[in-house]
């Protein structure tokens, strides 16, 4: 089995973790709902934007472990290193 | 041949018989499924601009999208805990917050029906509004109700105690698809209910 | 890199390029030209084949010169013959070649676009004649002149004028192409598009067939005959027409 | 028998799936107090009808169970009778996909002629402009169909996972979902003239095509279906080819045509969900009533022709990249040459990748769209020439100097260079937006797109058909007959294909059943050309179904070819090697008499006779 890059970790502080991720996000939202009402037109939209954007790299990371997926790729391929003259 | 038999010793002592590791092809399929879905919600969700620009009706219920909003994010909150219990052979802790995330799902489907029912009155789907409205809600929602489907297998499979350290992918592959439905989710809240100046929309408006 | 090989088949190339070059100079693909459009596409089409055969003669004298000359016989038990040279990309000159072609080819091949576009804007941009509105529906075409207030089922129009088509549909997409123009554009419903004609002959659909609205996209059952007379006439006479039309 | 029980409990299946959807749908229509009662029903219908489709097939036995944590009946069925039902080994999935694919490329080829004969006189006489409409857009649609899974989803998959000496695909059960969508598209196709025809043709153009006959529902279904069998396969090869190479297989000594797999997998999985969009969005017009597309209400009319184009470009890159990747490695192969320039070709494959995804627009150039965008859609068009470019070079650098074999895959291979040239070439016309505006929907146009998917593709397809015969079948094809098939299907191609040029160039527009009778001896020609191009693939098939059954033994590597699909037995065990072979450089080490692609370790039982690294 491969190694998870959390498993040495206690449940307490993973728990710990996503209630910040999650204050983190509810922050978001509730900047993004004020977003909408002081603001308008293409500043809005912006603002918006981002706030998805951060929101959704939030989710991704530490929510998803989306490195996961980069971490075990090199393993597989054995000796990938050395690379045949073009 | 020396080399020949190093390698195939060395991947045998990481892989087993197989020169490669089934969690990481799981993993990477389900990101690949991700990726391509995320594809998807990108067109669903830029048509949204295209078909009826950036007005939104003020019969929307701004209360409820937040509600909607607040409960996938608690949900997704849920999923992570059931997924990290697994992880750590707690399989009570697992049952209990896969449970909790499926009934945060029913919680949020009910609200979409509620949501549906009035938007029925305000904003028809043959309407400009109403059509980008109910094909975004529709099409996460058939992804809501996907989710649930695969927690509720999940947890069944949990009870039976299938799940510890180092398997389980079930856990793992269930709440991160909850987590992307949640993902599609913050983009698709600020399009609907967010973006533009609410107008005032008549049912062909 | 330079062995006898390479030499004979550059010969080769400029051989059949300059004959196909001239063999082509003698081609006449199109029918007539009746507006200022119409010429600078049909120029931008032979200025793109003239570029474009270099390229075509070369793989294809590269190709026939291969098959000709390395071809092989089998081994004796009827398997592959011997392997070749092991050439891969190990010659810097190889792979310079290769960038400053490609690079090359494409700035030669974005010239006449650019540049055809930029006259087609010009075009547009002489003094309007007048305009034309016109509008598909399945499966018809009719045309409103909205100064001198006629609509009509035929398209009339006074030669050397720059006429503007105002071009909408009703119920599902058109295309609005007269061939002897060249262009054409869409007719969506609940939009109009526009596009211009600058013309310079005269000529009329039963003479010359391009003289002809030819709806261009698709449009259900009768597609293949929505079409409309085109009639480019003498100033006089198509005053004369819109007098007897109002 | 017994291998037709899962097919005859499939369509039951399917049938009971089809009442329960129907049933549904219609108490929600009456529910919501529509009175449109039929396309709600069929659409609903139809989604249970698939699932049920799919149960009954295998997928509940092989699948489902697993997640209610039963265990996974195995079933095993030995002999012809494998292809027929359920099966997750790739190499039967592949031979599935195959053999459908040439079946419907068949059977859209004679559609195609249908056509040709209504084509050869100016009016309507043998079929009605609506049937005329109807056969067009199935010929597209069947043809585009085939383009995208003959190769990816048949060649791909029966090769591919040998080629990296992987014993399997990464998921097998999922690859057997995507090839057991297909059947029901079929189905859904051949229903549609008894459901009034379809008049959009493969592009389904809204307006037109959410107000049609309901046949225009059932091709939009079948192209959407269609799609998520796309989809499944892209991901199914992307996770193969990262995670499931043998050991030693760096990314810089995997065959071109993996290669080519990969790049155009990554089209697959991501763009294609952009067609699925555009065609649901015209599949809820029609059944939910809504309204993407009405511009009195807010909506955009070209809004389709965008989501449509940005998937339908790439598309065709989905089914020309694989047809370089055989091309090339074919071209290696017979020339006994290593394939020139391979690590350009590579990174020329993925700018074709980047660069089809912002290209879509130049098939608006005259849909109205704002004229700002003709320059930049065009010059970022243009720039897919140089990649293509170097693909030629590459070929042409491949065989110079080799020691050419000239086989029939060699030359189909060969005939791919000829006539991908003039379909990349008269490709500037069109991506031109000034001679654009004068070609776009001509004639012209349809011998372009000929040239390059037939041209390409499909020579690359039948290149790929009797390069690998041997291997899959494992005897060898008739020589003569492939000759005869070549030179027949080249000559009669371009005899066919070259007029359209000329004939669109004069003006005329293509999807008519009717034109003006100056055309109609350029019509005539081709009409009479292209029935013999038709006659010239009863020697393939002949050739095909013949030699399976009573050709030679073909040997395990009768091309002498250096790639691992080759270095076991013909055709391959059910694990395809008997022992984990070990790759230790590239495969086209031809001429170098110390090259070697791979080492099965020692000791271990050698099922076929080493090829290349011994000469």
């Amino acid at each position: 089995m491969t190694t998870d890059s959390h498993a040495n970790e206690t449940q307490r502080t993973r728990n710990k973790r996503g209630l910040i991720v999650l204050i983190a996000l509810a922050v978001l939202t509730v900047v993004e709902f004020f977003v909408a009402i002081w603001f308008e037109g293409v500043l809005q939209l912006t603002l918006l934007g981002v706030s998805a954007v951060l929101k959704a790299l939030l989710i991704a990371h530490y929510f998803m472990h989306w490195r996961q997926v980069l971490d075990h790729i090199p393993d597989i391929a054995a000796g990938d290193a050395d690379v045949v003259e073009d | 041949m020396a080399m020949t038999d190093l390698i195939h010793a060395d991947l045998h002592e990481r892989y087993g018989t197989k020169a490669y590791s089934s969690l990481t092809m799981h993993r990477l399929g389900l990101w690949l499924f991700i990726i391509s879905d995320a594809f998807f919600f990108t067109a669903l969700i830029s048509s949204r601009y295209f078909v009826s620009g950036t007005d939104r009706p003020d019969a929307l219920i701004q209360e409820l999208g937040l509600a909607l909003t607040a409960v996938l994010l608690l949900s997704s909150l849920s999923a992570y805990r059931s997924e990290v219990a697994a992880s750590h052979g707690d399989t009570e802790g697992a049952k209990r917050w896969i449970m909790i995330t499926i009934i945060a799902g029913f919680v949020f489907l009910g609200g979409v029906v509620f949501e549906w029912y009035e938007a029925f009155h305000d904003f028809p789907p043959g309407s400009g509004f109403g059509t980008t409205f109910f094909t975004l809600t529709g099409i996460h929602t058939t992804h809501v109700i996907s989710g649930i489907i695969l927690l509720a297998f999940v947890y069944r499979r949990a009870a039976k105690g299938e799940y510890g350290p180092g398997h389980y992918w079930g856990v793992e592959g269930a709440a991160k698809y909850w987590h992307f439905v949640d993902l599609a989710w913050v983009f698709i809240y600020p399009t609907l209910y967010l973006v533009g100046e609410s107008v005032e929309m008549g049912a062909h408006g | 890199m330079i062995n006898r090989d390479t030499v004979t088949v550059a010969i080769i190339w400029i051989i059949a390029t300059v004959a196909v070059e001239i063999a082509f100079s003698f081609v006449d693909l199109f029918p007539a030209a009746a507006s200022e459009e119409a010429v600078i596409v049909d120029d931008a089409f032979y200025f793109l084949t003239y570029i474009a055969i270099p390229v075509f003669t070369f793989i294809l004298v590269a190709l026939s010169y291969s098959i000709i000359k390395f071809r092989s016989r089998p081994a004796d038990d009827g398997g592959p013959p011997e392997d070749g040279p092991p050439q891969r990309t190990h010659n810097a000159w190889v792979r310079g070649w290769m960038l400053v072609t490609s690079a090359l080819v494409v700035t030669v091949i974005i010239h006449p676009g650019l540049t055809g576009l930029w006259e087609m804007d010009e075009a547009a941009n002489k003094d309007l004649d007048f305009v034309v509105k016109v509008t598909g529906v399945q499966w018809a075409w009719s045309f409103n002149y909205p100064d001198q207030n006629i609509t009509s089922p035929e398209l009339v129009l006074p030669n050397d004028t720059h006429v503007r088509f105002d071009v909408t549909a009703v119920d599902v997409v058109h295309s609005f192409w007269v061939p002897a123009f060249r262009t054409k554009i869409d007719a969506v419903p609940g939009l109009t598009t526009e596009i211009h004609a600058n013309i310079t002959e005269t000529g009329n659909y039963d003479d010359d067939i391009n003289f002809r609205v030819q709806c261009a996209e698709l449009c259900g059952r009768e597609h293949a005959i929505m079409q409309s007379p085109v009639r480019v006439v003498e100033r006089a006479e198509f005053n004369e027409w819109v007098l007897s039309k109002q | 028998m017994t291998a037709l029980k899962p097919l005859g409990r499939a369509i039951l299946f399917a049938l009971i799936g089809f009442l329960i959807g129907a049933g549904l749908s219609a108490a929600l229509v009456e529910a919501a107090g529509r009175d449109e009662m039929k396309e709600p029903i069929i659409a609903g219908g139809y989604m249970f009808a698939l699932i049920g489709w799919l149960f009954g097939v295998g997928v509940w036995g092989s699948w489902v169970r697993e997640w209610f944590g039963a265990t996974v009946k195995p079933f095993h069925i030995e002999g012809w009778g494998r292809y027929l039902g359920f099966s997750t080994d790739h190499k039967v999935i592949g031979v599935q996909y195959g053999v459908t694919t040439i079946v419907i490329f068949l059977l859209a080829g004679a559609l195609a002629l249908l056509m040709r004969i209504e084509l050869a006189d100016a009016n309507s006489t043998l079929l009605s402009r609506t049937d005329y409409n109807t056969v067009m857009g199935l010929h597209g649609i069947m043809m585009i169909a085939v383009a995208v899974a003959a190769l990816m989803g048949g060649f791909a998959n029966y090769v591919m996972p040998l080629m990296i000496g992987a014993d399997d695909v990464a998921f097998p059960r999922l690859n057997a979902l995507s090839f057991w969508i297909v059947p029901p598209v079929a189905v859904l196709l051949i229903l549609t003239p008894l459901f009034g025809g379809m008049d959009t043709g493969w592009t389904g153009y809204p307006p037109l095509s959410s107000q049609g006959p309901t046949g225009n529902l059932l091709f939009l279904m079948a192209f959407t279906t269609f799609g998520l069998s796309s989809i499944l396969g892209g991901l199914n090869f992307l996770a193969t080819i990262i995670t499931m190479r043998a050991p030693g297989m760096t990314w810089s000594r995997i065959p071109i045509f993996v290669w080519a797999v990969f790049a155009a997998s990554l089209i697959s999985l991501t763009a294609t969900q952009f067609v699925a969009y555009a065609l649901l969005m015209v599949i809820f017009e029609r059944v939910f009533g809504m309204h993407f597309f009405d511009g009195t209400i807010g909506g955009d009319a070209i809004l389709f022709e965008h989501v449509f184009w940005f998937y339908s470009h790439p598309a065709v890159y989905v089914m020309i990249l694989p047809a370089f990747g055989i091309e090339l490695e074919i071209l290696s192969h017979f020339a006994r040459k290593p394939v020139f320039a391979y690590k350009w070709v590579v990174r020329a494959f993925f700018s074709i990748v980047g660069l089809s995804f912002v290209v879509w627009a130049h098939h608006l150039f005259t849909s109205g769209m704002s004229s700002e965008l003709h320059g930049p859609f065009m010059v970022l068009t243009e720039l897919i020439s140089i990649p293509t470019g170097v693909v030629f070079l590459a070929a042409v650098g491949t065989i110079w100097r080799g020691r050419l074999w000239l086989k029939t895959p060699m030359l189909f291979a060969m005939g791919v260079i000829a006539n991908f040239l003039i379909g990349g070439l008269t490709g500037l016309y069109v991506a031109d937006v000034v001679t654009d505006l004068n070609f776009q929907d001509t004639y012209f146009v349809v011998a372009h797109f000929h040239y390059t998917i037939v041209g390409g593709e499909i020579f690359a397809l039948m290149g790929a058909i009797y390069y690998w015969y041997p291997k899959i079948t494992g005897r060898m094809y008739s020589e003569r007959l492939g000759r005869i098939h070549f030179i027949g299907m080249m000559v009669l191609y371009n005899v066919t294909f070259i007029p359209m040029f000329i004939v669109g160039a004069q003006g005329m527009n293509r999807r008519v059943a009717d034109y003006p009778a100056e055309f109609e001896n350029l019509n005539m020609f081709i009409t009479v050309s292209s029935l013999l191009l038709g006659l010239a693939f009863i020697p393939f098939v002949y050739n095909m179904v013949n030699s399976w059954i009573r050709g030679r033994k073909a040997g395990d590597n009768p091309w002498g070819a250096r790639t691992l699909e080759w270095q076991t037995t013909s055709p391959p065990p059910e694990e395809n090697f008997e022992t984990q072979p070990v790759v230790v450089e590239d495969p086209y080490g031809y001429g170098d008499p110390d090259a070697k692609h791979f080492e099965f370790p020692s000791g271990s039982g050698h099922v076929a006779e080493p090829a290349g690294g011994d000469d």
